[in-house]
C-alpha cells in the first residue's frame, strides 16, 4: 500500500520566545495524525537539502503540529523567517520515535534544541496519564525555553542552567542525578520508569551512563547529517551493537532517530 | 499516447526513468510511497562480495545545488543481495539492475557469476566509485583497466553489461570507447565528481571520509557535456545521469544522447521525484509531435 | 590588525584575493566602482600574440549555482595590452598578473619576452582554456607538454610564473608536479569545468560555441578538493579558485591549501565582491586570533 | 571617482495590468535620479544570476524608477511575485541608452517588452517639449500594455497588433511605415527625427531599414544574453562595424546597449 509522505504544509502560527529560537505551528492533518513522540520531520528551504526536525507537539484536533527552530546555518535562518500563511514542503512524520509503552513513568532528559521532541513526549504522557518528570538543561535562563509549557505538562519539571542561573546549577545530567536519587530515596518502583534523552552526545551518553547505574531504561535520540530522510541513501548512519554484539551501521533516520541507549555505541 | 519504452540493446524497458545506484536504499523503504512498476527500473545499491560496513559517518555535506556522499559502499554483500533482497525486487515488474563494484580485479567476474544465475536485467559494473580506497575509481580512470574488467565479465556473464564511468577523467569518450570495444552493451554516466567541503571553523572536513562525490544540479552542465561527447565517441546506448531534477532535465540529457536516464539525488530531496519525472517527461514528449520518447535521443542540433 | 599580506614566491600582496582573469574586464569600468588599490592583486584578461574577437553570442548560459562562458579570449592582443591597458593597471597599485594563452607552444615565449621589459608583477599561463579549438586546453592537460611549455617560458623570462591548471583531468597534481619540475613559481587552479546547456525546445546548445566553462559556487567543492591535492604534490605556493563568493569561501581555499585566492564569477554576480571578500576574509582571520592570514594555508585538519 | 552601483531597492508598487506583464516601482533616489531613457537595471532574483531590465519611467521627486516584466522562466517569476516592502539588490543604471540630443521629433518603435524602455523616451520628450510619436506592436489587444499611458504622454500614437485587433493590422514595423509616410506627405522637416527601436530583432531590422530608406537617423536597443551588465565579462556581444568598415564585438551592456543602427551587423 502506497502513502504520501510529502506534505505542502501551511504556518499557521509563528512564535519567537526568545532570540534564539522559533517555533512554527503547521497544518497537516495527516501529520498530526501519524505523528508519535521522538519522531521528526524534513522540511524545504532555500537550500538544497532538506532540514530535519523534531516533532515538537501536536493538535490532532486542529490537526497541527509544531517544530522549535534553533538557527544555525542558512537554511534554519530561512525556516525561522517564515510568516503565518507561507506554504512549506514537508516529508513527515519520519522514523522510529520513542517506545513508550508498558511504562508508568517517564524522565526526559534534554538539552539544547533536545528538548523539543520530549516536549511531545511530555504531551502524550499527560494524554496517557504517565508519570512525566521533565528535566531540561539550558545554556542560561535567558537561552531556556519552553519552561512554562514543560512546568504546566509535566508533574515535575527540574531545570538546569551551565549558567547558573535556574533551579540547578550545572547540566542535564545532574539534574538528571537528583532526579533518580530521589526516586530511590523515596523507594520508588523504577521497574517500569523509562529515560528518554535528546541533546549533545555528551548529555546523552551521561544520562545512558547514569541510567544504567540506576537499572532504569534508556532510550536516546541520535542526531546525525541526514540527506533523504527516508532511509533511502545510508549517509545518516550511527554505530550500533546487534544483537550477536557485532557492529554494525544504523540509520538514524529510519531505524532511529531513538535508539535503546544499550545498543548504541558512542 | 506517447511510446515511453525504450530499448537499451536486448533490454526493453517501461520507460527511461530508472533509479540510480545508491540512491533509493533497498527499495523497502521507497516501495511504502510510491508504485514501483510505474519506472523504467532500479540499479541496486552498490554490492561488493563480502559485505561493508561503509565509511564513518557524516557521510555527506551540503554544497551549492549538490551534495557529497562518502558512503562508502555499505553493503550487506552480494549473495545476501542476491537470497534476501533481488527476489522481492523483482516482483516490483520494473527492470532491476545490478550494480557491482570490485576491490580486486577478479571480484567483478566473482559477482558476475553469482548474478549469471539470477533473473536480474542486466549488471552494471560501477568502476567509478571515489569513495573506497583503491579499485573502483582507479579501474574507471584507466582505459586498459576498463578493457580487461569488461572483458573477463563478459566471458562469464550472459547479461546485459553496463559499464558505469567516472566523470574524474581527462577524457571520458576514451573511457567509453575502451568499455565498448571490449564488449560493454551500454555505458552509464557519470558517477560522483569527487570534491571536498571543510567546516572552516574546526578546519575539519565535513565528512569523516574527507572527500566524498558530488551529485546533484550543480554537475549537471557536466553530465550532460560528457554524455554528449561519448554519445558521438560510441555505438552503443548511452545512459545519462547527473543532476537530473525534473522531466525536463531528463529530455535535456535524452536530447544530448541520452537512450535513458538514472535519477540519483533528486530522490533523496522528493522520495517520489522518478515518478514525477517520468510524467513530465511523457507529458513534455507528448508536445513535441513525438510518437515515442525514444526518438528525443541524440536529437541535439548543434551550432 | 591582522597582516593580511602574502607571499607567492617573491611577489608580495597586499592581501589573498586576485580578480581572476576574465572576470574583471580591462578594469576600465570597474574602476568606477572600487578602489582597485586595495585588491591583493587583477589577473588580466588571457591575452593571446594576435587580437582575437573570440567566439559569436550567446557566449553564457545560466546554470544551478553557476555558469558557462564560452567567451573564447576576445581580446586585443598583447601588444596592444602592453601599450595601451597594462601602463594604467600598473597605477592601481595592486599586483598586475599579465593571464597568457597561446595557440601555438611558441607563442607562449613569445609573448613572455614582449612582457619581460614591462613592469607586470607576475605572468600567469593559461594551458586551460576550455573555449578555443586546439592549444590551450590541450596543452594544459598533458604533463608534457605542461613541461615543455612551462621550461621553454621560464628560459625567456624572469618574471614569477604562475600556471594555471586545468581541472579537466584524471589527475591535477601530476600536471602540478610537472609545473613544478618545469620551473614554475606559483600554480594557480582551477579553470573551469567543460559543461553543455541544451534549450530543450529548439534542441540547441544555449551557447553559440555549444559547449562552455562552468564557473561559480557550483564548482567550489571539486576545487577545493584539487588545491588540497595540489597543496600535497608540490611545494610551491597553489593559488586557489573555484566558486568563492564570500570571505567564508576564501577561507575555505585557504585552510584547503591556498596562499592566496582568486575571484571570478562571484565580480559578475557582485561587481564589488572582492572588497566584501578582503573585508570578511580580513576579520574571519582576526576572530581566529591569527596574527596574519598566511597562518590559515593549509591548516586542514584531516579525519 | 568611486560611485556605489548596488542598491537595495524597495518595492513600493506592484501592478499586474494584464495577464502577462507586471509593473514594479522600486525606491533608489540615486538611480531615478541617473537614469536616462535607454539604460537598463540589472536585477537580483532567486537565480543565480542578475536578470536584465530595461528602465521604464522614474520619477526623481519620488525617488522611484519603474521596470515591466514579462514571465518567461525563473528569474521573471519569482519577480514578478514581489510585493510592496520586499527590498531587491539591483545594479543601476546601467549602459548607454539613446542618444536623444539634438533631435525635436522622436519615433519610438516597439514590440513586447521592447516597449517598456520607449516609455521612458516618451517621458522624456514630454519633459523636453520634444515631439514625441510611440508606435507600439503587439500580439494582440489583450497582450498590449502601457497603451494608455502612452496615449497620455505622446504627442501621438499608433498600435498595431498581429490579431489585427488593434489600430493597425500587423506588426509595428507596418505602423511606422504609415507615420514615416504621414511625415513625408506633410512634408515635415525630419533632419532632426530621430527613431529609437527596440523589441524583437526582426522588428528593429525593419525599422533601421524604413529609417534608411526615409534618411532618417535610427538607434536601436540590442537584447543579448548577459552574466555581469557593467562590461567586465564580454559574454554579451554583438557585431558592429567599425569607422573603419571592420567588424568588432561590441559588448551590448556597456557599449550598448543602445547602437546606432548604422553600426549594428544584424
Ligand atoms: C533527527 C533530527 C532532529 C532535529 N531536531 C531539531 C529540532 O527540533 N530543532 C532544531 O532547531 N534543530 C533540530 N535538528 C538540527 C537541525 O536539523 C539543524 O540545526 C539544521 O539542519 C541546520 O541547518 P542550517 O541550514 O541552519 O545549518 P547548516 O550548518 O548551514 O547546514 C548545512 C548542512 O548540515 C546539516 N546539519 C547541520 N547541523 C546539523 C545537525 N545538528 N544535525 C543534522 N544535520 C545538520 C544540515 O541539515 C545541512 O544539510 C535536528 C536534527 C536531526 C538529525
Ligand atoms: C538590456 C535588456 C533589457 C531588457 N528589458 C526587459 C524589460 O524591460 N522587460 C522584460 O520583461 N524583459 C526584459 N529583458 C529580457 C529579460 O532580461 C529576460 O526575459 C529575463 O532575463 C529572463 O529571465 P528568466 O529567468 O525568467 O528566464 P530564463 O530563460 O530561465 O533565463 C535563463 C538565463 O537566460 C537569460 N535570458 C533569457 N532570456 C533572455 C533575454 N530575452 N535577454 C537576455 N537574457 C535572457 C536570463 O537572464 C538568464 O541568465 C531585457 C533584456 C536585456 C538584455
Ligand atoms: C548517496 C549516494 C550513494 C551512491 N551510491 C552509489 C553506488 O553505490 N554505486 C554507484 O554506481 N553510484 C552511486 N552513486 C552515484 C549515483 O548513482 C549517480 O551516478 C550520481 O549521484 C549522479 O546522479 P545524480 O546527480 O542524479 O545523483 C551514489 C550517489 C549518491 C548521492
Ligand atoms: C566570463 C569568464 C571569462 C574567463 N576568462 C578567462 C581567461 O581569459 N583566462 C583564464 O585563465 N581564465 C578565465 N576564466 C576562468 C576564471 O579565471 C576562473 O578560473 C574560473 O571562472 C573559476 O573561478 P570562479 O568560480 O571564481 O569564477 C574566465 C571565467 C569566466 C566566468
Ligand atoms: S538520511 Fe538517507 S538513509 Fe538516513
Ligand atoms: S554582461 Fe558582462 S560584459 Fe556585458
Amino acid at each position: 500500500m502506497v502513502h504520501q509522505i510529502d506534505y505542502s504544509c501551511q504556518v499557521i502560527r509563528r512564535q519567537q520566545p526568545n532570540r534564539s529560537y522559533v517555533i512554527l505551528t503547521l497544518e497537516s492533518p495527516e501529520i498530526a495524525a501519524m505523528a508519535m513522540p521522538g519522531q521528526f520531520v524534513d522540511v524545504s528551504s532555500d537550500q538544497f537539502l532538506r532540514r530535519p526536525f523534531g516533532i515538537m507537539s501536536v493538535d490532532r484536533e486542529q490537526g497541527t503540529f509544531a517544530i522549535g527552530i534553533r538557527v544555525m546555518g542558512q537554511g534554519t535562518l530561512y525556516l525561522s523567517r517564515l510568516q503565518p500563511g507561507d506554504k512549506v514542503s514537508i516529508l513527515g512524520p519520519l522514523g522510529h520515535g520513542f517506545c513508550l509503552e508498558g511504562y508508568d513513568r517517564i524522565i526526559t532528559v534534554g538539552g539544547g534544541t533536545g528538548v523539543f521532541p520530549l516536549f511531545f513526549v511530555q504531551q502524550f504522557c499527560r494524554e496517557q496519564n504517565i508519570e512525566g518528570i521533565a528535566v531540561c538543561g539550558y545554556r542560561s535562563a535567558e537561552e531556556s525555553i519552553l519552561t512554562e509549557e514543560f512546568t504546566q505538562t509535566a508533574c515535575a519539571v527540574s531545570f538546569a542552567s551551565d549558567a547558573g542561573d535556574m533551579t540547578v546549577a550545572g547540566h542535564a545530567g545532574i539534574a538528571l542525578q537528583a532526579v533518580i536519587d530521589d526516586l530511590i530515596e523515596t523507594n520508588s518502583d523504577i521497574s517500569r520508569t523509562l529515560i528518554c534523552a535528546c541533546g549533545p552526545k555528551l548529555m546523552m551518553k551521561t544520562a545512558a551512563r547514569l541510567a544504567k547505574q540506576a537499572g532504569i531504561s534508556c532510550q536516546v535520540s541520535l542526531e546525525e547529517r541526514m540527506a533523504c530522510g527516508v532511509g533511502i541513501c545510508l549517509v545518516c548512519v550511527c554505530k550500533t551493537k546487534k544483537d550477536d554484539g557485532t557492529v554494525e551501521h544504523s540509520r538514524c533516520c529510519v531505524d532511529g532517530p531513538v535508539f535503546d541507549a544499550e545498543v548504541v555505541i558512542w | 499516447m506517447v511510446d515511453m519504452t525504450v530499448q537499451i540493446g536486448s533490454l526493453k524497458l517501461n520507460n527511461p526513468v530508472i533509479a540510480a545506484s545508491g540512491t533509493f536504499g533497498f527499495e523497502r523503504e521507497i516501495e511504502q510511497y510510491m508504485d514501483l512498476s510505474k519506472l523504467g527500473g532500479i540499479s541496486s545499491k552498490g554490492l561488493t562480495i563480502k559485505p561493508r560496513s561503509g565509511n564513518d559517518a557524516p557521510r555527506v555535506a551540503e554544497c551549492p545545488q549538490g551534495m557529497l556522499n562518502s558512503v562508502g559502499l555499505q553493503n550487506p554483500g552480494i549473495e545476501y543481495f542476491i537470497e534476501n533482497e533481488l527476489p522481492h525486487m523483482l516482483t516490483y515488474g520494473c527492470a532491476v539492475i545490478a550494480n557491482i563494484a570490485g576491490h580486486e580485479f577478479e571480484e567483478y567476474g566473482e559477482m558476475a557469476k553469482l548474478l549469471e544465475d539470477t533473473a536480474v536485467d542486466a549488471i552494471e559494473l560501477n568502476l567509478s566509485c571515489p569513495n573506497v580506497s583503491g579499485g573502483c575509481m582507479a579501474f574507471g580512470s584507466d582505459a586498459y583497466m576498463i578493457r580487461s574488467v569488461v572483458s573477463s565479465v563478459k566471458k562469464v556473464s550472459s547479461k546485459p553489461l553496463w559499464v558505469k564511468l567516472t566523470p574524474n577523467v581527462t577524457s571520458i569518450s576514451e573511457m567509453a570507447i575502451a568499455a565498448e570495444e571490449a564488449g560493454a552493451d551500454a555505458v552509464s554516466l557519470i558517477n560522483t565528481l569527487l570534491g571536498l567541503v571543510i567546516d572552516i571553523d574546526s578546519r575539519r572536513p565535513i565528512m569523516k571520509n574527507n572527500t566524498g562525490g558530488l551529485s546533484g544540479p550543480a554537475v549537471r552542465p557536466v553530465a550532460v557535456r560528457m554524455v554528449n561527447e561519448v554519445y558521438n565517441a560510441v555505438s552503443i546506448p548511452v545512459i545519462g545521469m547527473g543532476g537530473i531534477m525534473t522531466g525536463r532535465d531528463a529530455a535535456e540529457m535524452m536530447i544530448a544522447g541520452a537512450s535513458a536516464v538514472q535519477v540519483g539525488t533528486a530522490n533523496l530531496v522528493k522520495p517520489t521525484a522518478c515518478i514525477d519525472i517520468i510524467r513530465e517527461l511523457e507529458s513534455w514528449t507528448a508536445n513535441t509531435g513525438a510518437a515515442g520518447v525514444s526518438e528525443i535521443t541524440g536529437t541535439i542540433v548543434k551550432w
